[in-house]
């Protein structure tokens, strides 16, 4: 366990200085012509998240150092009235529940930590592959920075049946369902993104779609947990376990999976075997519903998580066939994930050669280095950014590249 | 490999020698003044503990004075000594804004601790008990405070 | 630098090619590397303001932090720590004096004035060791179980418990060990020698105690040691490691690594570290010696 | 055996997948990339079409199947609060659910790559984006005012006739204490917890409101309709009293008591016939996760009536008389029994 804090601690300060690197490259290197609304959305997903990381991972490591005072100098932080197997603890006056929230204040916002970019990853591919403009750039804007806001203010939403003080508690309701607003506007925009596109589906364009779905179901799923009063029945049941994992692990993965898919020819001048794709694709997106989806009945049923064993229970005994079934199912797709790490690796040595520096018709600036990159990215002057990286089928061309100077009969957005 | 940024950046600390140091010299001593003043109320606060009479709430509002003081001390080590006062505008806000979230922050976790406190004081009766301080005049037993919180940081 | 500059630029500053805050990639890091220290730091204090809400009682700050290197017994509250605040205050300024030394770059004045800021942290790390030192050994009378015990300020125990009466502290000083007794007799009673206090018996010191000089305290909320030692402790860490950055900063200047450089910034980003531990020692200050 | 079965079956299907992937890019590159990639643009599309129609109809099926095995109605005044505002919100929720997921795939498929078909540049709308904040903003107003408002109701006070039992929370069981017939739970301090001395829960023996104070394990009997509140408390570990019939839960947290309170509506004999399972009984479910018995936290909760209850409690012996056999009056025989089981034990 000490070890495990003092991992934690070092994982802290590598992610804190990481994040420093982030939003001071983002601030003050940027190109010339590259003003902060010319920035791709993913850059600023990841500036988000460096702004949620470099705020909310020190207050993790205050309360491990509390943790790490606790069990070895005898401190009383978080302990307070303990009897263990009959042996008395001489700890008084501290508090469990304060843990908890040095924790959830940094656990929430890494929720978002792992979301964000695969928002502005998704938002990027979607509007590469549908050959369309990303729909309502500063609303996305605006809604990204909107979650980074609240994400900082309703920790507590995790800690409702905790008896937390209920005045707090209905705060944090209404803080936590203001979270839903920006999240619409995303699902919103992205939809209309594909509207009336001209969509290629790459399996980064499946992972995207994927991701949009899942970020529907998971998102509005979350509108029962952040209700105080829902949650008096829901919490630390299978609903939240189906919860959390569609909209935050599978959903934030089916964005990393898109980012890979979509920035592979970048990354190693070579393309990822795209029929593994598809099947990677199907055979996750079928099976993360086919798991995460029957779990809400589970949790509805007030099944409680972490059970490993509910033979004993008459009120959880319900569901033997159901759980098996997802057993074996998140079995395959679990070694499907391993296909993919395979796709990868393979890849890298033997997969297809990238031919061309732009393969997807993309037009930011990662596209206009060579297919092998060298240190620096460009050889030669830096390019000089004229215009937003989202000009997809504008004035019939199909794409524009940012480092293209605006023409002079150019309709304007 | 250079920052392309780096040759811009316009060092903006010309301010003759003269009024730079009369700056400094202003601000040291204000701190100075100001920690003194904080002193000098941290005694009287003992002084009114000392004493028989029930003052809580003076005291609540000396303590509320000191924590005024040291935000202004704050002020000026971060604008005068750390320069922020400089720097541009934009810069100041994003390490400001920020900081604003503190307010929730203290808000929510001393109402919490005061929430402990009552739940304890309800239901454990024996904390009640061995941890409240007795009625009657002994020194400093006036230490218990009103669920606001008093603006601590 | 005069505003009406900056805005004339305002419009530009933002699209790219430089720094939209006139201001150096590090030195913008170091910015926000203490804006995330703040929150550590903060996170500590408000930990600690939900831990003390928590509680019924909290020591008085003028009653534990009263003792002053030399002065004996002698009642001086706040005494001592107003010395390390004001050490650390004039450590900041000589810490000022260097950075703007370094930006006339005159290195004869960045090492004079750098020279000054190191003696200040070490002397500032030298008043904690002895105040850390003073807390744990300094043992206090405290009534335990119906008998007076000598304790420490120490993560397990608290001394500073509201005052115990005189009709309580007469019964439990008959349950009172003789070790106890004694040191008892010694703190209460300076002038009577070590061999005398060893002759007496336990009753005839029990006479000779009187329960009113006693100051014999309940125990207090354990919470308040691990606080303090573990704020002041992360803090003294942060004094600790800005001494380190300055002494390496010290050194370079001396082997001439900035002149050739052609400036000096280096020594401004461990100018904001070191005001910024100023910085929060203010909070700390606030915190336990004044509220 | 079959771990190995499993393996090798893995292991198998893995290759497959992998030559066939591997041969269909070279199939790709002979037959052409180009035609290749529209081919496969229309499969995928067609096949996020197909898993809309089948998703919903799974939704569906799934619903049906599982529907009648969630629980049921509620057996608390409290749980018909939280079943209301459940119901609420899944019917909005559901809506926007069918919405999008239907426009998300119809999108996809419909506007799928064509030769024929241009994308239309349409980069903002401010008056379609103002819709859309607008409208989930007062969605969830009413969402957020219907739970703050019933969320009050349930951690309100609870009301003055209620009865107060104690629950405590310990790896990996229930102890319960009532307060008795004077109605006040006496002191108690974890320090003087002693299995030994007969003292589980540390009750402070010179406090006289500790005299009645009926103590047992694993077992709570409630009276039908008549308001309950439970203090509940941790000994070692944080746990939680989760009571999924009643919809309730609460955290047990050593050190800080934490309280909630309801009114059961229905006896455990009722909830037999109502649920049509033999073996009902109410259960108390540990809900945060404790330790390696965690699974194993069960406590049984029996809703009777008055008379039943009272009948129940006047045979229990309060744990004072049990701690301290010699203040018992009334049997001075059973107190040599009394020694000579501890002898035993």
């Amino acid at each position: 366990m000490d070890l495990w804090i003092v991992s934690m601690a070092l994982f802290v300060v590598s992610s804190l200085l990481g994040g420093l690197n982030y939003i001071s490259t983002i601030l003050n290197l940027r190109t010339k012509g590259m003003s902060m609304t010319r920035l791709p959305l993913t850059i600023w997903a990841m500036f988000f998240t460096a702004v949620l990381g470099v705020l909310s991972f020190p207050v993790l490591l205050s309360g491990l150092i509390l943790l790490l005072f606790d069990r070895n100098l005898g401190t009383s932080f978080y302990l307070s009235d303990i009897v263990v197997n009959g042996e008395i603890l001489p700890n008084e006056g501290g508090s469990a529940i304060l843990f908890q929230h040095l924790f959830w204040f940094l656990g929430h916002p890494e929720v978002y930590i792992i979301l964000l970019p695969a928002m502005g990853m998704v938002s990027e591919i979607l509007s590469v592959n549908s050959r369309k403009p990303i729909f309502g750039y500063m609303a996305m804007l605006g809604s990204l920075f909107a979650i980074t806001i609240l994400a900082f203010l309703v920790w507590a939403h995790h800690m409702f049946v905790t008896g937390l003080n209920p005045f707090l508690g209905s705060i944090f309701v209404l803080l936590t369902l203001l979270i839903a607003v920006p999240s619409a506007i995303k699902v919103f925009n992205w939809l209309t993104t594909l509207w009336r596109g001209n969509i290629r589906f790459t399996p980064a364009t499946l992972f995207a779609i994927g991701f949009v779905s899942l970020f529907i179901s998971g998102g509005l799923t979350g509108i029962f947990l952040g209700n105080s009063t829902i949650d008096i029945h829901l919490h630390d049941t299978m609903f939240v376990v189906a919860h959390f994992h569609i909209v935050m692990g599978v959903a934030s993965f089916f964005g990393m999976f898109a980012g890979v898919y979509h920035w592979f020819p970048k990354m190693f001048g070579r393309y990822l075997n795209s029929t593994l794709g598809y099947i990677h694709f199907w055979v996750t997106m079928i099976g993360s519903y086919l798991i995460f989806w029957p779990m809400h009945y589970q949790g509805l049923a007030g099944i409680p998580r972490r059970y490993l064993d509910k033979r004993g229970w008459v009120s959880f005994n319900d569901f033997p066939e159901l759980d098996k079934m997802i057993t074996i199912v998140s079995i395959i797709v679990f070694a499907m994930q391993l296909m993919f790490v395979f796709n990868f690796i393979y890849s890298i040595f033997k997969g297809r050669k990238v031919t061309s520096t732009n393969p997807w018709g993309a037009n930011t600036l990662e596209w206009t280095t060579p297919i092998r990159p060298g240190h620096g990215n460009w050889p030669g002057e830096i390019p000089e950014v004229h215009r937003w990286p989202y000009d997809y089928s504008k004035d019939g061309r199909e794409f524009i590249p940012q480092t293209e100077p605006i023409g002079e009969n150019e309709s304007k957005h | 490999m250079e920052h392309p940024a780096f040759e811009e950046v316009s060092f903006h600390h010309h301010t003759d020698d003269a009024e730079f140091k009369r700056r400094v010299k202003k601000t040291t001593i204000l701190l100075s003044v100001i920690t003194i003043i904080e002193l000098a109320i941290g005694l009287f606060i003992y002084t009114l503990h000392k004493s028989d009479v029930n003052r809580d709430f003076l005291i609540l509002g000396f303590k509320g004075l000191v924590c005024i003081l040291t935000l202004a001390k704050a002020y000026y080590i971060v604008s005068v000594f750390m320069h922020l006062g400089d720097e541009i505008r934009n810069m100041i806000m994003t390490i400001v804004v920020p900081l604003m979230l503190f307010i929730w922050f203290i808000f929510a976790f001393i109402y919490e601790g005061n929430s402990y406190k009552n739940l304890r004081n309800t239901y454990d009766l024996h904390f009640k008990e061995t941890t409240m301080p007795k009625k009657h005049g002994n020194a400093e037993t006036h230490e218990v405070k009103p669920a606001e919180k008093s603006g601590k940081e | 630098m005069s505003t009406q500059a900056t805005t004339v630029h305002q419009t530009k500053w933002w699209s790219g090619g430089k720094s939209p805050f006139n201001m150096e990639y590090g030195k913008l890091m170091m910015w926000y590397f203490l804006m995330s220290d703040a929150f550590t730091f903060g996170a500590f204090l408000i930990s600690y303001g939900s831990i003390r809400f928590s509680q019924n009682f909290w020591p008085d700050p003028n009653v534990v932090f009263n003792a002053f290197p030399g002065a004996g017994h002698a009642n001086l509250p706040l005494a001592f720590v107003s010395v390390m605040t004001f050490i650390l205050i004039i450590s900041s300024v000589t810490m000022v004096l260097a950075v703007h030394a370094g930006h006339k770059g005159d290195k004869q004045g960045v090492i004079k004035w750098m020279i000054w800021t190191i003696i200040g942290g070490l002397a500032f790390l030298g008043c904690q060791a002895w105040e850390w030192h003073h807390l744990i050994t300094g043992e206090h009378a405290v009534l335990v179980d119906g008998k007076i015990e000598m304790i420490g300020q120490n993560m397990r125990g608290n001394p500073w418990g509201a005052v115990v009466n005189g009709p309580e502290v007469t019964a439990a000083l008959t349950n009172t060990s003789h070790e106890t007794l004694m040191s008892l007799m010694h703190s209460a009673n300076a002038s009577v020698s070590h061999e005398k206090i060893a002759a007496m018996s336990d009753a005839e010191l029990r006479a000779a105690l009187s329960t009113a000089e006693l100051h014999v305290r309940e125990k207090g909320p354990v919470a308040f040691g691990g606080y303090f030692y573990g704020i002041t402790g992360f803090h003294g860490f942060h004094v600790f490691s800005g001494v380190i950055i300055n002494i390496v900063m010290l050194i370079m200047t001396q082997k001439n690594v900035f002149q050739n450089k052609g400036h000096y910034l280096m020594i401004e980003k461990a100018g904001l570290y070191w005001h910024f531990v100023d910085l929060v020692w203010v909070f700390v200050f606030l915190c336990f010696y004044l509220i | 055996m079959q771990t190995f079965f499993i393996v090798a079956i893995l292991g198998l299907g893995f290759l497959i997948t992998f030559q066939i992937a591997k041969a269909s890019e070279y199939v790709a590159v002979l037959r052409g990339e180009e035609k290749a990639r529209k081919q496969t643009n229309k499969v995928n599309a067609f096949m996020l079409l197909a898993f809309l129609i089948i998703g919903m109809i799974g939704v569906y099926y799934c619903n049906e199947k599982l529907k009648g095995k969630i629980l049921g109605e509620p057996a608390s005044d409290h749980g018909i609060l939280v079943d209301r505002m459940l119901y609420i919100t899944i019917a909005l929720t559901g809506i926007v659910f069918v919405i999008t997921q239907i426009c998300l795939f119809w999108f996809a498929y419909k506007y799928q790559e064509s030769d024929k078909r241009k994308a239309y540049y349409y980069p903002h709308n401010n008056k379609l984006e103002l819709i859309w904040t607008v409208i989930p903003a007062i969605t969830l107003t009413v969402l957020v005012g219907f739970g703050i408002f019933y969320w009050y109701k349930i951690t309100g006070k609870a009301p003055e006739n209620a009865m107060i039992v104690e629950v405590t929370g310990k790896q990996f069981g229930w102890e319960f204490r009532y307060p008795g017939k004077d109605g006040v739970l006496g002191k108690k301090y974890f320090k003087n917890v002693s299995p030994e001395k007969n003292n589980p829960a540390g009750q402070l023996w010179e406090d006289k409101y500790n005299h009645d104070d009926v103590f047992m394990e694993q077992e709570m009997h409630l009276v039908v309709n008549k308001p309950v509140k439970l203090v509940i408390n941790a000994k070692d570990v944080i746990h939680d009293v989760g009571l999924a019939h009643f919809r309730m839960k609460m955290d047990a947290v050593p050190g800080t008591p934490t309280t909630m309170w309801f009114t059961p509506t229905f006896t455990t004999k009722q909830m037999i016939e109502k649920t049509g399972k033999p073996d009902f009984v109410y259960e108390i479910s540990c809900d945060q996760m404790c330790g390696k018995g965690h699974y194993s936290m069960r406590g049984v909760i029996v809703v009777e009536t008055q008379e039943e209850f009272d009948a129940w409690l006047a045979a229990k012996k309060p744990q004072y008389l049990v701690a301290n056999p010699d203040k018992d009056p009334a049997a001075v025989k059973t107190d040599t029994l009394n020694k000579v089981a501890a002898v035993i034990n």
